[in-house]
């Protein structure tokens, strides 16, 4: 192994990312087996007791279903979105549209949250407030349970897409034209063309993109944050949301360390499902 | 009946003018091969025939309809690609079927018709196997299967047998020559092969730089090519051409000599033609001969075994001459030999290179 | 791409309206902040909201006189260093992955995804108890190592994804004219496949300057960030929507500079004519 | 030279006078402080939720990096002091009391910071309860006095919205408060439910502190009395607030009373005055008038109390030094120019009150009965118990989502209790 | 001196093993040439020459030297990919001057040679251009140009010339055998083409699935093919083979009879030799003959006209066969003809399909 480039070329990789992610998740590890509430003296070890009390709170149900939901609804409206702009632009030379597509992009999170979030406001927003009222569309999105988890996905999808964008044009460019002339002249239309040759043979570049969507949505907080707080009540609190406030609000460390290691192992499972299926031989 | 018919097409890349202005016709059912240098636009014009490629100007008929608009999926057409563009991700089963697959057919029979058709090209074994897996050659042969399978009504061909060794090469043209008499559909083909376009032509274009130099069944460019390139270009190895003089002149009757020639004696068209400036001989309408019995003496430089002849390269004061000889004949390089032509089957040039009938000939 | 034979106007007409809607939707929020950002503080939030106005520029001034240059610079060095050494860490074992087979690539493809599975909420404490540990708390390069396990993995996925389109053919053109591993690297997969350095180069870029959490939580004074400074101001006992937006505004400006630079190398079509 | 970090919420509020309006550059007065005791300053800021985070790593690793924190009024004193993250002030304002004088200050912000007797932090910025209303709404409307029961400002809060309903004003609210989930809408629900029970009717019997909990093994009890608050806070919310109110933070209160959108911002009036200033509605500027909070059924007003304190960090490498700066910044001479540059009718010294900085500004009346709310305060009207921040959290998500209609009220106390009864005895309390 | 060697070299990709005991050897300057069919490991076998496949087991060897770990680019081999491999982004020069750059070479001395080898391919107005700018014939010249520019020890060449046109092939030919004669380097090179094989090979070697069956001369494969698998592998068309029982036998003397024909008389090398099953007859010793005078009677299936020379197919008892007749030889489908052999070069193969010497031979 020690003469084979390739372990040479993987080390550097494996030493910077082992020190910063071997180490949290270590560390991890034991605070979900501690009994570690700031507000009491002492930190502890205490078996399962923090997964026992997560797997008994409400909060933790919601939240599992919010975090499905959002992560379902903005994934598929993402993909489709970024596809559909993949390939509307494929071919177009200009770089004009491309970079404006690409624009949110450059905004952080937290400033998209915000900006959603004051444009949708009922009472002051652009177009929760002027344009929606206009248009004869009486509700209050924000405030409104499902209307909020609404809200968090258009900005999310406003935000995040144009990332999958770009994966998915660079991929599509990659793709040979003979494909594309081989499966013309047999016939296909437009949509038969999409199935048979471009998502094929994006496939592995659309599990990527997808993998990494997972997490993202999985990790978003603060676009959230900012937008509902996880509200009203819980109806946007999705578990990265109830995690920090586990931890920063309500300071249960081993809590939150709890939380985190469930999400870790549930998303690690799946991806690795996922993994198997998709990318094994892509 | 026509059934492919370009009008004047041309096409530009950039500023490069690929095709310059090309007309032709294809009768229903004919089997027309297009040969020419690299790169002289064989593959554009198909890929324009097959309407992946836009002319710049210039149209295309199918039967008596304009098709120059019409977008290649509509033109049931099969093509064999000179890169394969097989799908990386089905297997050669699907490959061959995606047509079908677009046309709704249920798979079973799909599978039926994938299974008749590699069997036919020595598939049948690799039916589940993924392009990635395949040599060269098997490639090539799904991408000919995949425009086999969907009985187009038009077959195009670029190249499709220049991965395949001898042996098969020979089996997939006979093959795609039985196909060809079977369906009766026309077909174009552009090959670099001259056995291939000699033998599946029933008509030859010979294309160059991006224009048709000659058109007609093999043995009429063969036999009486339009001007030195096309008598060049076609037969392997190619035709010798000797510069020539006309020592005297007698109406049709010419006397030609060439460097350290004795005189050939040719008769020309009419009294009117040009002096002859070029004269062209096939290696097979070459020999070596015995000492005095030839036309030049020269030195043997190499002698190629093929097995089933032999080709005596020569060094003569009018240039290089091969021989094409029987496969018993003996040489060895440094000989000095005398060179003999068959004046009968002799091809003259004018100064331009356009033939001038040789009425020896015939 | 020169267009097949036949295309049909409607699928170009289609193709415009989704495109006209599809930029509307994405480049609204972002008119509406530049709009903001040169109102007054009351004027932004007025409803109806007001079309024509004078123009104040003075959220922009205050951006200078209140500090936030220093989180600029800041966030550029740390975008910067990240993207520098996610592309020194991240092309070579990109490369390594794509010319691997079997179990181990698999392995470690896997493990490089896994990398990114945990929650950060989660992995925020033994992150700061990590960098305390090594004294780089509040300094740049303690975020642009932390961000490094956001986008090195992201970056060797999106590499390895490319690279194996690269035909081993060459590497091996390249390895029989005598050169090294590296010199494959460099003289051979890195010119094909700039483009994708390039993009890679801005998406890097573009998630280090924009995270928020990371940069929050292992900085305080010295190193601020961008995120963190317009998260700062936008809360308790004020609230200033015109100097967040001018603020967010310019933060745009480095981010689009940088994306404008490396999209000059996004030359499509450059993969073509390697093979037949 | 010593230097010393502090951490606080919201640049350009704290201290204007000694770091500028801005938060970033300090004034002649700080640089003096500065030369005069060999120390260096060094401030940050950020948003409130995000710096409690920050100070609860720093503490929690105890890496000492911060010197001194900044302290909301929401348990965080109580929680951290058990915690042993904080500095008890004993000792040094005996050894030291030329530099703070504890009782120059109103005493109910320091009550709000002892735990068990002993003082951990100092206030700079504190408030009571009251509301802000627009007094030429009241008057269009016939409404000639503010309320002084719930009961009259329901009647108020009708009035108000069938008078905007007649003259089909869409959107202008009877009520502003907030009701985004976490903390936020417990502040004045809290201050609902003391008015309506008359205790903060949290646990059987009312006790207020871990041991009186302890001692009583009371349960928490959101049915009984707690319910009443609750509901009529939700009902409020609902009926007279803002459509989007079950998502209204403190800035979307501001906003909307500064934007002359809300007829009344109440209980924690302070939020409007921070509105006023800025606000380029006319109305709101000439109309807005100070009222004491009404009361409740149980004769106690509406509640609302807040203190911004600082205290010294456990972990600090520099105690001593660090104690001097915060006396410094909660001495009065830095507080009188607070006022000044805020302007806001508030202090924590009764002498600024009185003075001329204020007067000035603002009528007399006015400022007595802010005043008032001040000894009117009781700074426990929740219970001071460590899991104070936990049970406000789920208290104000409770209220968000029975504003929004995600649950019923029932359903959303339903589960308040159970997650509050399994809670308390995590905690260890009924043991 | 043997400059190359390989030693019982074994290959699997998977469970399958591609590669099945391969030695052979390779002189100092010799020109070796490996055929067989498509996916019999002719390509597999020069890359683990190339060092870019490790042999599963056995040892190559340089010279003395034990090379089966030497690094490629430590080998100093020149290679030129069935896929071309050219380097996309860098313009023809740079292309092929790379391991020119690799070693140092100064950017105007790179250009000088790469203009050399241009001019020598034809390509020196190509120089600029980037390979997707090429035609497929264009690319494969580069990838030529790429191996010749930096003299290797040896070449290896993977089907150079599969995509150019017959004119230029035979002209790249005659140049890479040019090119040995002069740098008299080793050079192994794998081709489908046979005349490539016979022409340019001092040794053929012929595979078949992964197992080398004969190699030699080209005139010794093509004259004594060792078996019935050679005999047909090499020879465009291919061999006639039919079918024989031996009627009578008197020592080593025996009289063949096949399906529908008169007596063939053959002489075995011993009386112990076992009787012939099958004949093998090539086509250009195979005639069509007028009636009575030919071994057997067919009627012609088609007649493919080369220009200089006519394959007639026909159909008789025995089979089909293939005979190569003069290009005048008028000849129409259905007509019924008499074929007969020039026994004296005939093919005799025992019931394994092995051959028997043929003693009328010689
Ligand atoms: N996309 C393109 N852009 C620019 N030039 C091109 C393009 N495609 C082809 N050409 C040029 O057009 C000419 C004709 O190309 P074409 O592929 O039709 O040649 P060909 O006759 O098929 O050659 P070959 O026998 O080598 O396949 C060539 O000179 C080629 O360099
Ligand atoms: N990477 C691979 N994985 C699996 N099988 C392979 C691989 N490469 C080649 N093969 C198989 O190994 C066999 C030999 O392949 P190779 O490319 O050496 O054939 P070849 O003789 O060069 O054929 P061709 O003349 O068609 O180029 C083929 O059957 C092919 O399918
Ligand atoms: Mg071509
Ligand atoms: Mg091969």
């Amino acid at each position: 192994m020690l003469r084979d480039w390739r372990f040479w070329f993987f080390l550097p990789t494996l030493l910077a990312l082992g020190i910063v992610v071997l180490f949290p998740t270590g560390y991890l590890l034991w605070m979900s087996l501690a009994h570690w509430i700031i507000t009491e003296p002492g930190v502890y070890f205490d078996g399962l007791a923090n997964f026992r009390t997560l797997f008994r709170s409400a909060s933790f149900y919601d939240s599992a279903r919010v975090t499905a939901l959002y992560l379902f609804f903005s994934t598929v409206i993402m993909m489709v979105f970024a596809m559909l702009m993949a390939l509307a632009l494929q071919h177009s030379r200009s770089g004009i549209l491309r970079s404006a597509i690409v624009l949110p992009l450059v905004i952080p999170p937290v400033v998209a949250g915000f900006t959603w979030r004051f444009l949708l406001n009922g009472e002051i927003g652009f177009l929760g407030a002027w344009l929606f009222p206009m248009v004869g569309l009486d509700v209050n999105m924000l405030s409104n349970p499902s209307g909020a988890l609404v809200s968090v996905i258009i900005a999310d999808v406003w935000s995040r897409t144009p990332f999958m964008f770009l994966i998915f044009l660079a991929a599509l460019q990659g793709i040979p034209r003979d494909y594309y002339e081989a499966v013309r002249l047999d016939g296909a239309t437009a949509v038969q063309e999409f199935f048979t040759v471009t998502l094929p043979l994006m496939r592995s570049a659309v599990a990527v993109a997808l993998l990494f969507r997972v997490v993202d949505a999985i990790n978003t907080f603060e676009l959230i944050y900012v937008m509902t707080k996880g509200g009203p009540g819980r109806a946007t609190q999705t578990l990265s949301l109830l995690g920090w406030k586990t931890a920063f609000q309500n300071y249960d460390l081993g809590g939150a360390a709890a939380l985190g290691v469930v999400m870790l192992v549930v998303t690690t499972i799946s991806a690795g499902i996922m993994f198997a299926r998709f990318m094994r031989k892509a | 009946m026509v059934a492919i018919r370009l009008q004047d097409i041309r096409k530009s890349y950039g500023p490069v003018e690929v095709i310059k202005g090309v007309s032709f016709e294809a009768e229903q059912g004919e089997f027309v091969v297009f040969v020419g240098p690299s790169g002289c636009g064989k593959s554009t014009i198909l890929r324009m025939i097959a309407g992946l490629e836009k002319p710049d100007s210039g149209e295309i008929y199918f039967g008596d309809d304009r098709y120059t608009d019409v977008p290649p999926g509509k033109r049931e057409i099969g093509m064999v690609f000179q890169s394969y563009a097989l799908y990386p991700h089905m297997s050669v089963a699907d490959n061959m079927t995606v047509s079908l697959r677009l046309a709704g057919v249920p798979k079973t029979d799909r599978r039926k018709r994938a299974v008749e058709v590699a069997r036919m090209l020595k598939l049948d074994e690799l039916l589940d196997r993924k392009p990635a897996e395949l040599s060269g050659g098997q490639r090539q042969r799904v991408a000919i299967g995949r425009a086999i399978v969907r009985d187009p009504k038009a077959f195009l061909f670029d190249e499709p047998l220049s991965n395949l060794d001898a042996a098969l090469r020979v089996e997939t043209r006979l093959e795609i020559s039985r196909l060809h008499q079977q369906i009766n559909t026309t077909m174009i083909y552009v090959t670099h092969d001259q056995t291939e376009a000699m033998t599946m032509a029933d008509r030859i274009v010979l294309l160059d730089a991006g224009q048709v130099v000659q058109q007609g069944t093999p043995l009429e460019l063969y036999r009486n090519p339009a001007n030195l390139f096309v008598a060049t270009f076609l037969g392997s190895p190619k035709m010798n051409v000797l510069d020539v003089a006309a020592v005297s002149r007698d109406g049709t009757t010419a006397q030609l000599t060439m460097a350290g020639a004795s005189h050939v004696s040719v008769t020309l068209p009419s009294p009117e033609t040009a002096d002859p400036k070029s004269i062209g001989v096939r290696p097979e309408d070459t020999r070596i001969v015995p000492e005095g019995e030839g036309v030049l003496s020269g030195t043997i430089i190499s002698a190629e075994h093929l097995g089933s002849e032999v080709l005596v390269h020569t060094e003569t004061a009018a240039g290089q001459i091969i021989a094409k000889m029987p496969p018993d004949f003996s040489a060895h390089a440094g000989d000095t030999v005398w060179v003999g032509f068959n004046v009968a089957r002799a091809h003259l040039f004018d100064a331009d290179g356009l033939t001038i009938n040789n009425h020896a000939r015939q | 791409m020169s267009g097949y034979a036949g295309q049909s106007i409607w699928k170009s007409l289609g193709r415009a309206a989704f495109l006209s809607v599809a930029v509307s939707f994405v480049l609204f929020p972002i008119l509406w902040l530049a709009l903001g950002s040169v109102k007054t503080r009351n004027g932004a939030l007025a409803v109806p909201p007001e079309f024509i106005f004078q123009p104040d520029f003075t959220a922009y001034t205050r951006i200078f006189t209140q500090g936030f240059l220093g989180s600029f610079q800041t966030s550029l060095t740390i975008a910067l260093t990240n993207v520098v050494l996610t592309m020194v860490l991240g092309v070579p074992a990109a490369y390594a992955l794509t010319r691997m087979t079997g179990k181990v690539q698999e392995n470690l493809s896997f493990w490089l995804l896994s990398v990114r599975m945990a929650p950060l909420f989660a992995v925020i404490i033994p992150l700061y108890v990590l960098f305390r540990g090594i004294g780089l708390l509040d300094t740049p390069i303690a975020v642009a190592l932390a961000h490094l396990t956001l986008t090195l993995p992201m970056a060797i996925w999106m590499l390895v994804t490319y690279f194996r389109s690269i035909p081993i053919d060459l590497d091996q053109a390249a390895l029989l004219d005598g050169a090294t591993r590296l010199q494959v690297l460099w003289i051979v997969i890195l010119p094909i496949a700039r483009p994708m350095l390039a993009s890679v180069g801005i998406i890097v870029f573009i998630f280090s300057w924009n995270e928020f959490l990371l940069a929050f939580i292992l900085t305080s004074r010295d190193a601020q960030t961008v995120p963190v400074a317009v998260a700062s101001m936008a809360g308790t006992m004020s609230f200033d929507w015109p100097l967040i937006a001018a603020v967010s505004i310019v933060s745009m400006i480095p981010a689009l500079l940088f994306v404008g630079v490396a999209q000059r190398h996004i030359v499509s079509g450059l993969g073509a004519g390697a093979v037949k | 030279q010593t230097e010393i970090n502090v951490v606080g919420f919201g640049a350009g509020f704290a201290w204007a006078d000694l770091f500028g309006a801005t938060g970033a550059e300090k004034t002649q007065k700080l640089l003096d402080f500065e030369k005069e005791h060999d120390i260096v300053v060094n401030m940050e800021f950020a948003d409130e939720d995000v710096a409690r985070q920050k100070v609860l790593l720093d503490l929690v690793n105890g890496t000492g990096d911060y010197d001194l924190v900044m302290l909301g009024s929401d348990g965080a004193v109580q929680t951290f002091s058990a915690a042993g993250y904080l500095e008890a002030l004993g000792p040094y304002l005996e050894t030291a009391p030329d530099l703070f004088d504890p009782a120059k200050v109103y005493p109910p912000f320091l009550e709000a910071n002892t735990v068990a007797g002993e003082l951990y932090a100092l206030p700079y910025y504190s408030f009571g309860a009251g509301a802000v209303y627009r007094k030429d709404l009241f008057d269009k409307y016939g409404i000639s006095e503010f309320p002084k029961t719930t009961e009259e400002m329901a009647t108020a809060l009708q009035t108000l919205k069938d008078g905007f309903a007649a003259d089909g004003i869409t959107d202008v609210y009877p009520l502003t408060m907030r009701g985004a989930p976490g903390e936020e809408p417990s502040l004045d629900l809290n201050g609902f439910v003391y008015a309506y029970a008359g205790y903060p009717a949290w646990f059987e019997g009312g006790p207020t502190t871990p041991e009186e909990i302890k001692a009583s093994k009371a349960q928490p009890i959101f049915t009984g009395d707690f319910k009443e608050g609750f509901s009529t806070f939700v009902n409020w919310s609902r009926e007279y607030g803002p459509p989007g109110i079950a998502g209204h933070t403190w800035v979307d209160m501001m906003n909307l009373y500064a934007q002359g959108k809300a007829a009344i911002l109440f209980p924690s009036a302070i939020n409007a005055f921070a509105g006023i200033p800025s606000s380029e509605v006319p109305e709101v500027k000439e109309f807005s008038a100070f009222a004491p909070s009404p009361a409740g059924p149980s004769g106690k007003v509406v509640q609302s109390f807040w203190t911004f304190s600082v205290g010294v960090s456990a972990f600090s490498k520099n105690k001593q030094e660090a104690y001097e700066v915060l006396a410094f910044l909660t001495s009065e001479d830095v507080m009188r120019d607070f006022a000044e540059v805020i302007g806001w009718p508030y202090t924590t010294y009764p002498s600024i009150m009185h003075s001329p900085t204020l007067t000035d500004k603002w009528p007399t009346e006015m400022l007595d009965q802010i005043e008032a709310s001040f000894y009117d305060a009781d700074p426990h009207y929740f219970p001071y118990i460590p899991e104070l921040t936990e049970f406000m959290d789920h208290i104000g998500t409770a209220a968000s989502s029975a504003i929004s209609g995600a649950q019923t009220i029932d359903e959303a106390l339903d589960e308040l209790q159970s997650w509050a009864t399994e809670r308390m005895d995590r905690a260890g309390y009924y043991k």
